[in-house]
């Protein structure tokens, strides 16, 4: 992806961002808050068209007119407001757009019964026992809600994985799941964008780290060319920290 | 010349097309310029305003029809005032002289009601249904008014819609629950004159309910000519869109102006005459 | 990874009778709505009607209203109002009947090509609403007034000056599809049923009841249909996406335009079917058909437990707000009640069906 | 701490121009369509539409109109609707008929007792509305019929069968409060202005115009007193966040509820001031006042800016929405085109209206 | 607090909590995603009736019927989905419910210099540069947004401040705000109740910590009386971690 810029009328989110992702790779997106991580990944994803610049998919230049044909292309994502319809069921939250049918013609239906089971193991692989998958996704716990983006992003990835702050609300079990899981796409060759505030989780499992600032790219190092108090001084921003950071012992 | 119509009833109103088509013949026939206005719905304030809005083009003459003096009153007078020469149609006639109107063309929904009414009651009606597609608008409840008063008899109104399938229902449910009911007067013929005859051969009750409608469709007027209903009710609305404007032209032109009211109905039209009219009735001049 | 057991007993879940899982589904108020209402006239209203006859009479209405509600209710759930149904019927009507009187056109040629007059239509509506952005309250409300106007205006000129059309059944004659549209079904079942003495009969020997209108068994077969679309097929699982976020299905990968856009063509189709069938049925057209019956879709598919805000509703929760409406307008004139209060009797009617709808499952799921 | 400096300018902000920020506000659209629909009216309608007496003749029910649509949208705005403005007219306007003519009461009784029976109904309809949950569409359309049956029957009983209640203006003859609702404002200023040649005469030699008719008075006052409220104070602001997001507003300590139930006696209250007003302008009420004007109010409160869904809008929008909608519906008489082309040119109207408005707006906020 | 339980139609989300607050403490409250932490702050800041148990203030029982009463009690709360409207400016946002007026009377108006003045102020305060403060709410940034509501519920806070995962989506800068935060309205002797999923963040600025799993306590500890590594495992519910733990070095 080269130059992106986006602007929402009089705003500038995204003034020239050039970032690349490669195969079995996990690329760390990192920024403050506001600096344009989640609509430089909305662009990549087509829900954005940028307002300048352009994304190229092995070399060929693309152009995503939605988000289907993003997917389509192999890119899933989780977004940082989830894309969940509150309203509806867990399983029909994480089939939507892509469910499994069964039956041919005008009997081709929905597979109600695997869809479901999918779901159940699905996040119980995640370490969430959920109650049932019909119940409304509206009613679960900030945590189940994210856990099951995150889980269906993975079970459809193909290609590229993006992950928008997947384990903010995420409980320790739960994170360490999430993490594992990455790891684990990524060693079968799927190229991960991970976004995240946490420099832990960052050094966890990263290969390459970009940070982003006030739409505009800091630089990109590999993993092992940079620590994490390194990492963590460029993600404030270079702004003087807080006084207090001190006295609590360098705990975030 | 500009001629300005200002009536109460919608030009997707099978009655009120009617007067329109008279008022374009007339046009036609004389030359001037002639536009007809009505509110989308029976809306006498905003009647009111539309006369006020013809009267500040100042045409050569105005025709309204009156349904309700109190509110029309002042924008008439109005127009008087202003030299515009106006001559009241349809309904109003006993207050159009009052209101400085040159004459009134037309006659009381009220009177034709009660002519009906006197009519059913002879061929030997006693306990009636008034179907009211409209209830509210005051010139249709009127023609129940004037039912009621010269029947005599028991008259229950029957409040339905313009769908002919919820008129036929309900005159279906009405004739059901209540076997008394020997006479059926609707208040037009398409919308509900075909669906109550429909109504009265579903329940098998044919030959003994009379079913009488005001105005005229192709449809009805058939029904009327086989037999299946008793008459129509004919106010000759052509007429009372065509006269004024011709009156008020002759008047711009040359000053002649008839001397007293034209009375264009009702005129009952019953199996006799009903063939006759059928072809005029599609073509929207009856 | 963690063990992928079978599912577990769950200890935080109260045991919930088959009856309150069923309480919860959104067309069951509406059940219980239509409950009340038959019990409340099979108190207060003559018994006629409740035989044979006496339903066929108030279900025809309900049913025509009931295509068009189905058609509202689904667009709904998909988050899009079309109140140019309504206005629809009258245009869909017009054009048919021209088709057939003015033209002479066989059936066979006249419906589909009216169905794809209406659909281009449906096409339009929805383009416009999604390509502006602006709301579909509004865009459509311009083709309630347009296609009105426009229906006017249409029969003026095939009839040379009248606001109605006729001729409509002699020009069909006994085409050979006129059945599928128009009239009865199962005649011959009910007049054997009647020789029998299972149906009332008139004194002249024919059965009371002839038959089944056709618009019901199209009403229940269409109820059926979507309410498999709904549930049971991808499509379905897209229009609750649809209307429930348009933005998050879109995320997803729902292709939110199409689905729209099919929807409205949907509308425009219900709306044409019950043209050709009222047409047929009465032999004519004229400028008023279908007149509010945009308002009242909606009511049916509200009472049927529609969300005005979309993703949530169902085509069977219509199916039963149609009947409840069809049978509240009609109940009156069973009972002894002066018929100038038909229409606070159908505002009240309508406020107690659901808030008895709404009490029923309140109590049932236990939500405070 | 961080520093607490003054506002810094942004990198990220492009220079932006006091139009585009003026463009930005919800109602602006609608100032954009106004304009469009006069400069249309200007070229093709007669000139007298735009003397003094024209612009007069469409601002009256563009008034009456718009008293109606700051109140739906107010309500709109707060996340509700109701259906029963319409209706409440009618019904009003009886209340307030039989009042002075049946019971002879003066207007410093009438009017107030018959405010106060129209909040009541307002509180009934907003605890119905709160107290289930109930959609208030469905709620309100309750109301809409009842409030209408109850306006024919009430009809009948005050004047003993018919539906037309006349004789307001005799009985109320001069009453020192009679100028506040009705005529025209400002007389003695017009007649000296006709005098000087300053204002149209008619032959007579009275002025064209005699003065403001009361209701433009009465619509701009709102108007303005509505906006402020909106946009000024902490009313406003939970009426924001009650159509916004219900939950979170009463999270955060909003009173809903409270707000809620007063939005809707505000609209009943609109309703009952149109009823005033044009009660005894014409002297006169019957059982079809105020016929759908419920759809006319939520659609100019709609052209203005308001979204059905809440939480958006604005009352200057509904201002000229509520113009707009009165210069389409009377402009047609002021040109050539045919009365049966109404529908479809109002229609027509609505949609470029609202098309152009829209067209506008991501033109100057460079949405995509 | 004793004994709340709270059901959501056939669903338990609470089966029998206690907890206290005490003034100038900080209680953290933890737990796996599910657990009833959201569940449990809402019944206490009277958003949820329960469906058993009572709540004492200062000894006295208490029965909220609205949030509004809580705030009155002098309980300010940031929701985990943050009880902002969208379409709603930023100032408009934070003083919700709460607006300064000026003025008497019928001029009784709301004061918007001092609104905005004061919303960009706290928003600086917390390290946050809004662009203005009628950019609307919708349009902010997920950290961006989370900073409203916390400032806005510092602001008002009075006896007791609620904040339900306050830090998810926040940049490391806004973290440690944040936490500073939380350590200077403690010392003013207001009690705070503090819900996260980061262990250190809680270990940071708790006084004492309570662990819910399933609905129920599995008990309350002090600051000290147990390590960061104890809370971690029993915030995992008790339930093997997942196998990957060990390999991502100790990490999350
Ligand atoms: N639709 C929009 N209209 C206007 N401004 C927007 C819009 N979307 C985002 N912005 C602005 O663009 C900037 C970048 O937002 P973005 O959501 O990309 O931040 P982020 O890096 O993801 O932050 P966080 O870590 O808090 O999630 C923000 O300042 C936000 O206010
Ligand atoms: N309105 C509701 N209806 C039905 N179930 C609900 C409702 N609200 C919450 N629940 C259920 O109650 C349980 C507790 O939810 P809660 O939001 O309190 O969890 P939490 O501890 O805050 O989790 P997280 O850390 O993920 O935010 C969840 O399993 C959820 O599914
Ligand atoms: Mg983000
Ligand atoms: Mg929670």
């Amino acid at each position: 992806m080269r130059d992106i810029e986006k602007h929402f009328g009089n705003i500038i989110a995204l003034a020239g961002v050039s970032f690349d992702i490669r195969p079995g790779e996990c690329h760390c997106l990192l920024g403050d808050n506001g600096a344009g991580k989640s609509t430089f990944i909305k662009t990549m994803s087509g829900v954005h068209k940028p307002t300048k610049g352009e994304i190229l998919l092995e070399g060929r230049p693309l152009s995503f007119s939605s988000p289907r044909d993003a997917m389509e292309a192999g890119i899933a994502t989780v977004y940082q407001d989830l894309a969940m319809i509150p309203l509806m069921s867990v399983t029909r939250n994480f089939f939507m757009g892509r469910e499994p049918t069964r039956g041919k013609w005008l009997f081709k239906r929905m597979d109600i019964e695997r869809a479901n089971a999918v779901t159940m193991d699905e996040m119980r692989r995640m370490g969430i026992n959920l109650r049932g998958p019909d119940q409304a996704v509206g009613t679960l716990s900030g945590g189940e809600r994210q856990t099951v983006a995150i889980a269906r992003a993975v079970y459809f990835g193909a290609k590229v994985l993006i992950l928008d702050e997947p384990t903010s609300a995420l409980g320790v079990r739960q994170t360490s799941n999430v993490l594992a899981t990455i790891d684990r796409v990524r060693k079968q060759g799927v190229g991960v964008v991970f976004i995240t505030h946490n420099v832990r989780h960052a050094m966890a499992v990263g290969d390459r780290f970009t940070v982003l600032n006030r739409g505009k790219t800091l630089g990109t190092a590999r993993r092992g060319a940079i620590t994490g108090n390194e990492l963590q001084d460029l993600m404030a921003g270079g702004q003087e920290m807080a006084s207090l950071e001190g006295s609590l012992g360098g705990t975030v | 010349q500009q001629i300005i119509v200002v009536s109460h009833g919608q030009a997707n109103d099978p009655f009120w097309s009617v007067v329109k088509n008279g008022v374009e013949q007339a046009a036609k026939d004389t030359g001037a310029k002639v536009d007809y206005r009505a509110p989308e719905t029976f809306d006498m304030v905003k009647m009111g305003q539309l006369i006020d809005a013809a009267v500040n083009q100042q045409p050569d003459g105005l025709v309204v029809s009156i349904p309700d003096a109190d509110a029309l009153g002042p924008s008439i007078e109005r127009a008087v005032q202003a030299g515009i020469p106006v001559i009241s149609m349809n309904s109003g006639s006993d207050v159009s002289a009052k209101l400085g109107a040159v004459l009134h063309v037309g006659q009381d929904e009220f009177t034709a009601g009660k002519k009906a009414g006197e009519k059913l009651k002879e061929m030997g009606g006693k306990n009636a249904l008034c179907v009211n597609q409209e209830v509210g608008n005051v010139s249709l409840d009127q023609r129940c008014a004037g039912f009621e008063e010269g029947f005599g008899g028991k008259v229950e109104v029957l409040p339905t819609s313009n769908d002919p399938t919820e008129v036929k229902s309900k005159v279906q449910a009405a004739l059901e629950s209540n076997q008394d009911v020997d006479t059926i007067l609707g208040l037009g013929a398409a919308t509900v004159g075909e669906p109550a005859v429909a109504a009265v051969e579903a329940v098998g009750r044919g030959g003994k309910v009379n079913v009488g409608s005001f105005d005229l469709s192709a449809g009805f007027l058939k029904d009327v000519a086989d037999g299946k209903a008793a008459f129509a009710i004919d106010q000759q609305q052509f007429l009372q869109g065509y006269l004024p404007v011709v009156f008020l032209a002759l008047d711009a032109k040359y000053g002649l102006v008839p001397g007293g009211n034209v009375p264009s109905g009702p005129n009952l039209i019953t199996k006799e005459k009903a063939s006759q009219v059928i072809d005029l009735s599609a073509k929207g001049i009856r | 990874m963690a063990d992928v057991s079978p599912i577990i007993e769950d200890e935080r879940l109260k045991r919930e009778g088959f009856a309150t899982k069923l309480m919860k589904r959104p067309e069951l108020g509406a059940v219980a709505g239509f409950v009340a209402i038959t019990l409340f006239f099979l108190v207060t209203a003559s018994g006629t009607m409740f035989t044979l006859s006496g339903i066929m009479n108030f279900m025809t209405p309900a049913a025509q209203l009931g295509i068009l509600a189905i058609g509202a209710a689904l667009l709904m759930i998909g988050g899009e109002f079309d109140l140019s149904i309504g206005s629809m019927v009258a245009f869909s009507g017009l054009v048919f009947g021209a088709f057939v009187v003015t033209f002479g056109m066989p059936l066979v040629v006249a419906i589909p090509a009216t169905f794809a007059i209406a659909a281009a239509i449906g096409v339009l509506n929805g383009s416009i609403v999604l390509r502006t952005g602006l709301p579909s309250f509004i865009v459509t409300l311009a083709f309630l007034f347009i296609l009105r106007g426009a229906s006017l205006v249409g029969l003026k000129v095939a009839t040379g000056g009248s606001t109605q059309l006729r001729g409509v059944r002699d020009a069909i004659g006994d085409d050979w599809l006129a059945p599928l549209f128009s009239g009865d079904a199962f005649t011959g079942l009910f007049s054997w049923l009647a020789e029998q003495g299972v149906i009332d009969r008139f004194p002249s020997g024919l059965p009371k009841v002839p038959g089944i209108p056709v618009e019901i068994l199209w009403f229940v077969a269409f109820a059926l249909v979507a309410t498999y679309v709904l549930l049971r097929t991808p499509q379905g699982n897209w229009i609750f996406a649809s209307g429930g976020d348009e933005n998050a299905a879109s995320n997803s990968g729902v292709p939110v335009r199409r689905v729209k856009i099919s929807l409205f063509v949907l509308t425009a189709c219900c709306a044409t079917l019950v043209a050709v069938i009222t047409v047929i049925d009465a032999g004519s057209t004229d400028a008023r058909r279908g007149f509010m019956k945009e308002f009242e879709a909606i009511i049916a598919a509200v009472i049927g437990g529609c969300l005005l805000t979309g993703g949530y509703g169902s085509a069977i929760g219509a199916f039963f707000g149609a009947i409840i409406f069809g049978m509240v307008t009609l109940g009156l004139t069973y009972t002894d009640i002066d018929q100038d209060w038909f229409q606070v009797f159908l505002g009240a009617m309508l406020l107690a069906a659901v808030l008895f709808n709404n009490f029923i499952r309140k109590r049932v799921t236990g939500e405070r």
